[in-house]
């Protein structure tokens, strides 16, 4: 096994995931390299999900009987958690959506149908960046397209960056809302928030930050990011599927209207008119993702326990060591940047003329999990000329035997098809 | 999935290129960018030529190969039959062991049959089919109007 | 114990509801009967959910790795069973939500972008109850605030129905859409689908059933229902949290515009324009409910084991003798139809003068759990003249023996505060 | 949750029905449809009378009773304390045993201790206080523009 410093006890972590220990296409056991599309779940999340369904599970809030009351702290308790992992100032600014993509689109609809000074309209810029993930470039274009607002982009340098040299002339006064990325799914480029930050406060634009592929790798404080608005996913972060969250600053959220209506966020309703319940309960129409928030609760402790400055460290250490390895597979080329500094552990590639689909699939054979295709983010794909991309992409429990093995099967991939 | 045929095909490409035609599509796989562009050209009912170019995978690539090889030169009827033959082996989900008369009518293209296992691919090896069966609609329906 | 015709094997299908075990309060075994609100959930559904996580767990589509392949077919697999479930004409109808809320919101966000004849606007017609769920309200409302579309309703009658002596009035050639619950959460009414249906086709208007609380209970056919849109919600019927059902009819659907923009809802994306996927996908933004969804699967497995016409058997039959029993209780009040018939199993009443909060907490206090408040119906409680009701519902593991307790404890509540 | 105390006051409430104040106000908890409305009269600082009409559950309703019975002929400020030490036995979530020094503060209002470990139910017990203090905050707030 090769050495590096910085790793974590993967061999440790590994035993809290079932799933690591499937073994595929008759006796090969997973090396599952896909963690940026959705992460594993540790025993500690799932075991909390089914003591929740097999003795607290009720439906939350008014409820006088003990099992509400229960479903409800835990329900609210998941808040709480999930709060202090992100530095919240305040618990009430964390809303339960059913992933970052419904995250985004709140925020979306919510300028939209705001009132002044925060309305999206047709005299108004919207900003966002080629390397979005369609989650967040869709809503954008779609609230464009229904209030004749403008949607203007930052593009990408060569090397996998943000090109911010125009950045006065993208953001301006007429720019209302800037939404970008923390770290890209498909270069896996950490943006340099400060700056952009800066320009948007500048000219009074909303700031919105997709840390979807931040929140589960590295410390996130949504205080000295200094955002308006941050959206992430459950999913990615060791937790269940259907659960996602926004935060955003409490003035914002007492004066933005609501997006879904329905049970649980309203204040009192009659049928002429309703009023609506205090935020975070304004944002959370129906019966919300219950187990699936008490879940995320566990996850988040679970990533506590080992720390997110040890996660980061460990994947960067790891992504180092892979960026390496790649590069010396012959005709393999990196899309994005070409370094381990200020990257996330998503690793996409191409490898000579071979599709992404071949590589992937005899990958696949070999029991790695790769995925392979445009990763939600055809505009990057466009940019650099290419039809999809290969990407291999790492976590807590991922280790240098893993990536090894990565590269020895891109290596039957280049004789397969050589 | 990768028989020889496939790889063969996909190395070796039939047919390959543009060529005159009388009607010309683009069909695109979005979901893996998989592209082409092609012609077909009819001389009454019998199908002179289809060519084509694009990019896609193995799998796209060799299947394009394989409907020129087994395409050009049939009636557009014998072609439709072929192709609806085609189609049934790749919804199939790797239910289907082609037989004897399954491999009659489809040739090399029954080197396939593995890749309906794969629900991803499937669209993969389906695209240039459909492209030619947009294509030759086309003729078919101009030549009415005309 | 009680002997009733009907009943199904309540002590077998106990055992599959770990749940249904717990003690509280100090050795009183629980007595769940706030069903309405959610549900309890099976082993069998608990199994699946996990077996999902701790074998299968991917993100679906696209992916090229047997993970992946095996997530998906297990999530298309559960829209096949669901589609079964509602006798679909087709798959693709079925889209996975949420819950409830978010399907009838996606419907009346759709149809508020919609081009005509679809269109929602100032010179039309919203119709709905007052007897529907806030869920089914205020996406009316908001929907009819941002458009200008005049919201009307159905009134009630002093007996729990349907108030449609003046049908043709209130559903007019201005009207676009009837969205109307069929079975009631608060009165338990079954509502007579056929004339309402029959008069909004005649004035060419969309119908939308809230089936939350049939879809649990009764054999369901969207087709006969004649509706054009149904929603339900996983969690009450023996499904999990975080999941809901919005089905459309195909043709409906291929021409109204999306609601969430994201990843999966689309066919291709550049910075200037996108295509969206058909449906479901258009509609299923960003990466759905995954294991939800293959829970769902599950729970309507469980229940179709069981038999919908045998489940609705049941409960009529709980029902019939509980409504009996209730009204054995002096000072007790029904509030909904005073017969079993046309009725689900969902019981409101008032007691006297005592406030449902201190019913519910006595009753609480012996180990039964019932909800108290609008229940998410505040119109109705504002109909009726009556600040709030207890709520007693009932479910295929719901025993006689449950009913006598609940009388038993009703007989302490009045004692307690007489 | 439910001492002697409490449905004493339920059964028999102190100083219910409107009479004359120097402000009204009308709140309500919508989950549960408890509503008071409430009038405060003073007197220099000094509160006259609280009275006040509603419906709810014997929570609320005997927490306005004891409300009444604690604050009528004390100081605005002196109440003021009451309140904020109700408030915080409340919000205590069961953690708070009230002690000698409470209890001389709240008197027959440390009966409701155990309602904090009811989270469903701690707004009850607060509707008419928080109806006071706003009822009260009003009061002051007019003097000081007239
Ligand atoms: C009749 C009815 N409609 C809609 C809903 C909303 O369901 P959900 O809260 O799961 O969105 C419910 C349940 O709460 C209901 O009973
Ligand atoms: C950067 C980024 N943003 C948004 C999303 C959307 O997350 P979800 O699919 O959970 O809504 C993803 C993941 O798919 C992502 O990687």
């Amino acid at each position: 096994m090769t050495h590096i410093p910085g790793l974590l006890d993967t061999d440790a972590i590994r035993k809290d995931f079932p799933i690591l220990d499937r073994v595929v296409h008759d006796g090969k056991k997973i090396v599952y390299l896909d963690n940026a599309a959705t992460s594993q779940k540790p025993r500690q999340v799932l075991e909390v999900i089914n003591e929740y369904y097999e003795r607290h599970n009720a439906n939350v809030h008014r409820g006088v009987h003990v099992l509400a009351e229960e479903a409800t702290a835990l329900y609210e308790g998941a808040r709480d958690k999930v709060a202090a992992f992100i530095n919240a100032p305040s618990r009430d600014e964390v809303i339960f959506t059913k992933n970052a993509s419904e995250s985004l689109n709140l925020v979306a609809n919510m300028l939209g149908w705001a009132e002044e000074p925060y309305r999206v309209d047709r005299d108004t810029e919207i900003v966002i960046t080629e390397m979005e993930h369609h989650s967040n470039i869709v809503p954008w274009q779609l609230l464009s397209q229904r209030t004749g607002a403008k949607l203007k982009w930052f593009g990408l340098t060569d090397d996998g960056r943000l090109d911010l040299s125009a950045i006065e002339e993208v953001i301006t006064e007429k720019t209302k809302v800037v939404s970008f990325v923390l770290v890209s799914n498909i270069l896996g480029t950490v943006n340099p928030v400060e700056a952009i930050v800066r320009r948007a406060q500048q000219v009074g634009a909303l700031v919105v930050i997709d840390a979807s592929q931040a929140a589960p790798h590295m410390p996130l404080d949504v205080q000295s990011l200094g955002a308006d608005f941050v959206a992430f996913t459950g999913h990615k972060m060791c937790g269940p599927d259907g659960i996602g969250v926004l935060w955003g600053r409490q003035e914002l959220l007492e004066d933005l209207p609501p997006f879904l209506g329905g049970g649980e966020m309203i204040e009192t309703v009659s049928m002429h008119s309703s009023t609506y319940a205090p935020a975070p309960h304004k944002f959370e129409a129906g019966t919300p993702p219950i187990a699936q928030a008490v879940g995320l609760g566990a996850a988040v402790d679970y990533l506590t326990s080992i720390g997110m400055e040890r996660i980061a460290q460990h994947e960067h250490a790891l992504t180092e060591y892979a960026i390496k390895r790649l590069q010396e597979v012959p005709d393999l080329k990196l899309i994005g940047p070409v370094t381990a500094e200020d990257r996330g552990a998503a690793i996409s590639f191409t490898l000579g003329d071979i599709h992404p689909h071949d590589v992937g699939q005899v990958l696949d054979e070999q029991g790695i999990a790769v995925r392979v295709g445009h990763h939600c983010a055809r505009p990057v794909c466009l940019r650099y000329g290419i039809p999809a991309t290969t990407r291999a992409s790492f976590y807590l429990y991922s280790t240098p035997g893993e990536v090894d093995a990565l590269i020895e099967g891109l290596e039957h991939v280049r004789n397969f098809f050589g | 999935m990768y028989q020889d045929v496939i790889l063969d095909h996909y190395k070796h490409p039939h047919g390959r290129g543009l060529r005159d035609g009388d009607a010309e599509v683009h069909h695109t796989n979005p979901t893996c960018g998989d592209e082409i562009t092609l012609r077909v050209r009819l001389d009454g009912e019998r199908i002179e030529d289809v060519s084509y170019e694009g990019q896609g995978c193995s799998i796209s690539q060799a299947s394009a190969s394989v409907l020129n090889e087994l395409l050009v030169g049939k009636e557009v009827a014998e072609a439709r039959k072929i192709q609806e033959t085609f189609l049934e082996l790749m919804q199939s989900k790797g239910q289907i062991e082609p037989d004897d008369a399954m491999e009659e009518v489809l040739e090399d293209a029954v080197a396939f049959a593995g890749v309906s296992k794969y629900p991803a691919r499937v669209k993969c090896a389906l695209l240039s089919w459909m492209a030619w069966k947009d294509a030759t609609a086309q003729v078919l329906s101009e030549r009415k109007t005309a």
